[in-house]
């Protein structure tokens, strides 16, 4: 007898709702600074509402998060997951052992197929509002010319996505600025040794942005020790997700000028309460839409942005 | 006898290996201080059943069964090159490569099987590419292998940069499916581990994987062909690769190339390793490496049973290999000890000079 | 300094290798241990320079008493120890070598131009010709030996002990050693000399202690001693030394080994035949190109050009695996780099090739790989015989055996055999046993046997035919029947020019 | 033959190693045929700059030696432990820790000195722990150092979960101050690179970490330290890891304890075997070692000025590695012959039979 398998396939029809008392957070990217600072404030969230809260470790791999993902789905106690998918298609293989299982499936970042819920924000909106702040600022400073270095991430379609809105949104917003080169960089060490070397080629570049922002980083620290002033008023550095050293220097007046975000609190909130709420039999919370943000040295709320990444 | 025949009687009658008989008690204790890490291994999922109640559970074992089963099918290759003394670092990357290249035939239409077919095909052509470099023009494997798992990456992202997903349930089934039961992954990866051990123990080219890792170079006096093993070690290596890769995918729907297999080849090596297999080549057994192999699979597991959180995992875990290590290490003496103890207890009882 | 062991015992598993051993050497004395191959000597050597740990009884350096020994301890009392397996550096100079764990330092750093001096110094003591800067892993197996027994005499020890450290040496190298060892003795020095060769007994040692598996079976008094008191208590009973038959060089049959015009990279091309079922003997100094011609011939180097014909038929030596499919088996002289697989079972290291003839379909036949091997270890007195006990846990003369075994089993049938120093570190008795088997083969199968030996003894006693080889050139050919020791070690200093030509 | 003097007369004057003076030209060839990885370097560094003019720019060198001195200090202590004939894995993460201690000191108002300092110490710390498991207790390094390689990642996150960042000028001048124009790092780097050559070249304990690398057994008998030497080399090396860290996080000006050297251990390794250091123990030189390092340094460096896109960029480095390493053994081959070619005409001039 052989057996297809129950792992894809249409997703079984909804379970009846069923209070929610644990919540598994699967955030694969265990090694970036938001890693902690979410987990943190999902925990505080949890806790305020009397539920527990458990992290996978799937440390930056895709079988690892496919391989905790069936464990978590065995798991007795276990209500519901929140998943941020490094491939969508292949996390939706394993949807239906939740559904299966009597467990609310919910997406983070995304739609993954079969899901109960989904908690949105979208990558190509992030790169756009990036994009559309340093083509502001272009037109306003340099007059429209100027020349961009983007640090991109091709890795996962996360970055793609993210890459493609800030280079999209770079032609729409600065159409005459020229994107001088375009290199792979997701880490600190990776941005700056990449923004060191295209210096080299192009020591009159303008403009960086990172489509991880910790790449900004190393990208600001590469200008600084290329001899740039750290708050050169013709210098943009800027790049998605917040990190605090970036967010610090931008408060500091320094020529970081653009950062654009989800935020942590908002985002925590909606860990605990879209399981919750489908726990209760409350369709609304179906479809959560987190806002992004775009911080700037005027954003009245950069303290508390800081603050997000260093408590 | 072939071929000649002495004119002078033999004389002496041979020693076997074992001169007693020994209770089944005696070879149960044997077997298991010479397999530590089973001993652990039963140990952990004992624990862990005990406490969490859900290592045991069949969906649990299933998808276990399943990661293990991957890492298995390249393992067992790998374990013969390191066996050859090599090294083979490219796997990950390989079946990276081999899962793409099957998810873009499928999604233009090709049927499974000329997929599957195809994926092996270019992961034994690495392998080949490994092997030629290595083997036939004696570079340096780990050099050579850490070069291919950084340019097949590339290549892999290149041929499509975007993941082709969503494939029939024909092609899923080779992921997901199972026979009277049990996973076709796993079944596959059986299948290629007992043959492996049959051609390891059993066949004279399996003894000549082993010399050609002891000595390479009275393995060439004694006319063993040391460039032609370790080459098709290499392209076998490649060619499981690729499955694995295929397995992946089909498992996954989806075939992302950047993420397919990261970090696989320390997976494999680890787990390689851990059961036995020593790096300096000539040492290791098929059974070692399953062991080895579904210990780092149960390790995971487990710790994700037993609640570990994130950082504490990673430390656990590491913790874990050495410990593993260690163990083995550790019973080995212990083994020579009882061994020692048993002969001793023995010769007490026949005098020295009658040998 | 005197040393004296007490009751040493020593256990390997199910193997005593050592059982209450008593032993006194004295200083200025020349103490010579002998007993057949496993008997425990080396391990007695161990036990003494601290390479392993003895399992009970005590030492006593000059009233210091310890139950066991590390190397460095043994270093700080003056022991130097030759060991069997040769312990050097490979990618280390000679130099390098024979300070190791002792160099030469002014501020901290190695004085390498005295080290290079001294090494040079000490090596031209003993009368060896070894470059001081050569990497070790470059030179043949009989230069390291040089090298070893170098390293020693550095030590300033007070405890000299060489095991068999004349293996891989030649008559005239001994004899250089031979004449220094008394002079070390006369200094003082205690000395434990280990050897299969009574003839060197006879010469050097004041006293002698025989092993038998494991036990002191035999020691000498304050009396002195006999070679028959040797031979006696070595193999428990009296050894008649047997020759081959003289045999006609078949120049009217087809050779079975025609080796013509070959450019082994020496002086001149090389030319050479054996016939079917004779046995030929290379005979020279180290150095004098012996090993390069058997590895051309072998096809473990490639030759530049010239031809090699195994019963009138072409065979193109370009691989020891082609080699082998004309027929040529090859036993080389480095065993531990060459030939044995030294953590696989005996029986895989005797027949590594010969499983595949064995074989039942594709499977191994475990029951006819046992039969064989228990028949060509039998036959070879193997100790212990043993088919699955790893290869380097034999003692140095049992490997050679092995090593041996391996082409000459019977079931990996080869039709030309060249053996390279075969019965170096093999006792008498395994000696004889060693020749008869290749005797047999020579005769039953027509297999041609090519030798190259360091002993003259050897050369007579196995070889029809004995062909002379000096400074990479072959000298001339002689029946074994119308040698002797003498004229032999007379023909390899003659003047090559005044040699009679082929 | 070499000259060969086999038959000399033992009265004869000792062969001596040089019997010719070389001319100089020679000897330059032999130098640049023994180093064919330098041949490699400068042929790619004229090359890529006549095709960009951008590579030896100062600031474009600044760069690259910078990221160049942060892998030599790591590769030094490693490339020692591969000659011990021993592996370390663990780089990466103890860099990571050395880092995020500094960072975490710096954040509660510790000086300079005392931060680098302890996350020295730190550093050295994990690597006595390898050290002892695998000198003292004889795992196997690979399983303990991949051990340690997650576990030290774990612990640094846990320890820090938020990266310290913003430290004061008197820190980050370790990253990217420089004394006479001179980067601090380049000068550091240099040091050690000094150091460790002498140490192995002109001192004992150098030449013991050779033989203990060839030959442990071997070593032993003769009296050297076969389990203090590398034991100490792997408490060196967590040392310069923790080094390292710091440097890196003050280049960074932060210290992310899940992304400061992830990957660091392979272009350690790679650079290290690049140079000619060999797996298999015994072999290698520090000149080698730096030439390894500039090669992986220059390397990345040129694709990017040559304007190599994303995937053609690990394309061409996983084959420009092998490439490099082929280059290497195939001049090692030439210059075998060469050498071989040389002899036999010196010995064509002295006939053999007058000597
Ligand atoms: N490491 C080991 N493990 C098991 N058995 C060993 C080991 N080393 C030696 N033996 C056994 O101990 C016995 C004595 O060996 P030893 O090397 O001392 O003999 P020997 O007298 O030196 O012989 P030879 O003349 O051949 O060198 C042999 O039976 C040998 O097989
Ligand atoms: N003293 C030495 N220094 C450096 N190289 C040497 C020395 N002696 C021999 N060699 C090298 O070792 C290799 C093998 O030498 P060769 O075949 O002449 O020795 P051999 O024939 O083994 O001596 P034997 O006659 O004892 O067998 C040759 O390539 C030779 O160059
Ligand atoms: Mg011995
Ligand atoms: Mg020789």
């Amino acid at each position: 007898t052989v057996s297809t398998g129950s792992e894809s396939g249409a997703p079984a029809a909804s379970a009846p709702a069923h209070p929610v008392k644990k919540i598994v957070f699967d955030f694969p990217y265990t090694a970036l600074p938001i890693y902690t600072t979410m987990s943190r404030y999902t925990k505080e969230e949890a806790a305020a509402r009397g539920i527990e809260i458990e992290f996978t470790n799937d440390n930056m791999d895709l079988n690892r998060q496919i391989s905790n993902l069936t464990t978590y789905a065995t798991r007795k106690d276990v209500d519901a997951v929140i998943s941020f998918a490094m491939d969508p298609n292949a996390v939706g293989s394993i949807v239906r052992q939740y559904r299966d299982n009597g467990k609310y499936f919910i997406s983070y970042g995304g739609d993954i197929p079969g899901q109960d819920a989904s908690i949105q924000f979208s990558f190509t909106k992030a790169g756009d509002m990036l994009a559309e702040s340093a083509g502001g600022w272009i037109s306003r400073t340099l007059h429209g010319k100027a020349k961009v270095l983007v640090l991109k991430d091709e890795s996962n379609q996360i970055g793609k996505e993210r890459t493609q809105g800030i280079v999209d949104g770079l032609k729409k917003y600065a159409p005459e600025a020229t994107i001088v080169d375009q290199q792979q960089a997701i880490t600190p060490e990776q941005g700056l040794s990449m923004t060191s070397t295209v210096l080299a080629k192009h020591p009159d570049i303008d403009v960086v942005l990172a489509a991880v922002g910790d790449a900004a980083q190393g990208a600001y620290q590469g200008l600084v020790a290329a001899g740039r002033p750290d708050d050169d008023p013709d210098t943009y550095v800027g790049g998605l997700d917040g990190n605090t050293p970036l967010l610090q220097s931008m408060k500091d007046g320094k020529m970081v000028r653009g950062l654009v975000s989800v935020k942590p609190r908002e985002m925590a909130k909606a860990v605990v309460d879209v399981p919750v709420g489908l726990g209760e039999g409350n369709a609304s919370v179906k479809d959560y839409n987190a806002p992004v943000y775009l911080i700037t040295k005027e954003s009245p709320d950069l303290d508390e942005w800081i603050k997000a990444g260093s408590e | 006898m072939t071929g000649v025949s002495f004119t002078k009687p033999v004389s002496g009658k041979p020693v076997s290996g074992r001169p007693f008989a020994r209770p089944v008690a005696t070879r149960a204790v044997d077997f298991l201080v010479r397999n530590p890490l089973l001993v652990l291994l039963i140990a952990m999922v004992v624990l862990v059943q005990i406490a969490t109640g859900a290592q045991l559970n069949w969906q649990n074992l299933r998808g276990v069964l399943l990661d293990v089963a991957i890492i298995a099918i390249a393992a067992v290759p790998c374990a013969m090159i390191v066996i050859a003394g090599y090294i083979d670092l490219s796997v990950g990357s390989t079946l990276a490569l081999g899962g793409v290249v099957a998810g873009m035939l499928l999604r233009d239409g090709a049927g499974t099987p000329a997929a599957v077919l195809v994926a092996i095909a270019v992961g034994a052509l690495v392998g080949a590419v490994n092997g030629l470099l290595t083997a036939w023009l004696g570079l340096s494997p780990f050099i050579v292998t850490l070069g291919t798992l950084t340019a097949v990456r590339g290549f892999a992202q290149l041929l499509s940069p975007y993941a082709p997903s969503g494939f029939g349930t024909s092609f899923t089934t080779l992921g997901v499916g199972a026979v009277n039961g049990i996973p076709i992954p796993v079944l596959i990866a059986a299948v290629i581990v007992i043959a492996a051990g049959v051609f390891l123990t059993l066949t004279p080219t399996g003894r000549h994987v082993f010399a050609v890792g002891v000595n390479r170079e009275a393995a060439f006096l004694s006319g063993v062909q040391t460039r032609a093993i370790p080459f098709w070690l290499f392209t076998l290596s490649g060619a499981a690769a690729g499955l694995a890769g295929v397995i992946t995918v089909a498992r996954l729907n989806s075939a992302p190339p950047g993420q397919l297999g990261t970090g696989f080849e320390l997976s494999v090596l680890a787990a390689v390793l851990l059961g036995g297999v020593a790096l300096t080549g000539g040492e290791g057994s098929m059974f070692g490496v399953v062991v080895g192999v579904l210990f780092m699979g149960l390790l995971t597991n487990s710790l994700v049973l037993l609640g570990v959180t994130t950082f504490w995992q990673s430390i656990a875990s590491g913790a874990a290999l050495v410990a593993a290590i260690g163990i083995s290490a550790s019973t080995h003496r212990l083994q020579h000890r009882l061994t020692a103890a048993r002969t001793k207890r023995q010769a007490a009882g026949t005098p020295a000079t009658s040998r | 300094m005197t040393v004296t062991l007490s009751g040493i015992s020593k256990r390997y598993g199910a193997t005593l290798a050592l059982d209450k051993v008593d032993l006194t050497i004295h200083s200025g004395q020349v103490h010579a241990l002998l007993g057949h191959n496993g008997a425990g000597k080396s391990t007695l050597i161990k036990c003494l320079g601290g390479g392993t740990q003895p399992s009970g009884g005590r030492i006593d350096l000059d009233g210091t008493t310890v139950p066991s020994l590390t190397p460095a301890d043994a270093i700080r009392h003056g022991v130097a120890v030759i060991y069997q397996h040769l312990s050097l550096i490979g990618t280390l100079s000679v130099a390098e070598n024979v300070f190791l764990g002792n160099e030469l330092t002014r501020r901290g750093l190695v004085r390498r131009a005295e080290q290079r001096r001294r090494t040079e110094e000490a090596l031209a003591r003993v009368g060896f010709d070894v470059d001081p800067d050569t990497r070790v892993d470059e030179l043949p197996i009989g230069r390291r030996q040089q090298v070893e027994i170098a390293k020693a005499l550095l030590r300033d020890a007070r405890l000299l002990i060489l095991d068999e450290p004349t293996a891989s040496l030649s008559p005239e190298e001994s004899r250089r050693l031979a004449a220094l060892v008394p002079r070390l003795r006369d200094q003082g020095i205690a000395i434990l000399y280990v050897t299969h060769l009574l003839g060197e007994v006879m010469r050097l040692a004041d006293r002698a202690t025989v092993l038998r598996d494991g036990r002191v079976a035999w020691a000498s008094g304050e009396r002195g001693f006999t070679k028959d008191d040797l031979v006696t208590a070595i193999s428990g009973a009296p050894m008649t030394r047997t020759t081959s038959a003289p045999r006609a060089a078949g120049q009217d049959t087809v050779p079975r080994l025609r080796v013509d015009r070959l450019d082994v990279g020496g002086p001149e091309p090389q030319s050479l035949r054996v016939s079917p079922g004779e046995i030929v003997c290379l005979y020279g100094l180290v150095g004098s190109g012996r090993t390069r011609l058997l590895e051309h011939v072998a096809g473990a180097r490639r030759p530049v050009s010239g031809r090699v014909e195994v019963d009138g038929a072409a065979v193109e030596v370009s691989s020891p695996r082609a080699a082998l499919r004309g027929g040529i088996a090859f036993v080389p002289a480095d065993r531990a780099r060459q030939g044995l697989f030294g953590t696989l079972p005996a029986g895989e290291n005797v027949l590594i090739r010969a499983m595949s003839a064995l074989r039942r379909g594709p499977m191994r036949s475990f029951a006819r790989e046992r039969e064989v091997f228990a028949e060509i270890g039998a036959r070879m007195s193997l100790r212990p015989l043993d088919r699955g006990l790893p290869t380097d846990r034999f003692s140095g003369g049992n490997q050679q055996k092995l090593l041996i075994a391996r082409w000459a089993n019977g079931a990996a049938p080869a039709r030309v055999l060249l053996l390279d120093d075969p019965t170096q570190g093999v006792d008498v008795g395994a000696r004889t046993e060693i020749y008869g088997v290749l005797r047999v083969l020579a005769e039953d199968t027509g297999l041609a046997v090519l030798f190259a030996t360091n002993e003259p003894e050897e050369a007579l006693a196995l070889a029809h035919r004995v062909v002379v080889m000096r400074g990479g050139r072959l000298l001339g050919s002689h029946h074994a029947a119308d040698l002797d020791e003498e004229t032999l070690l007379n023909l390899i200093h003659q003047d090559p020019r005044k040699a009679a030509a082929r």
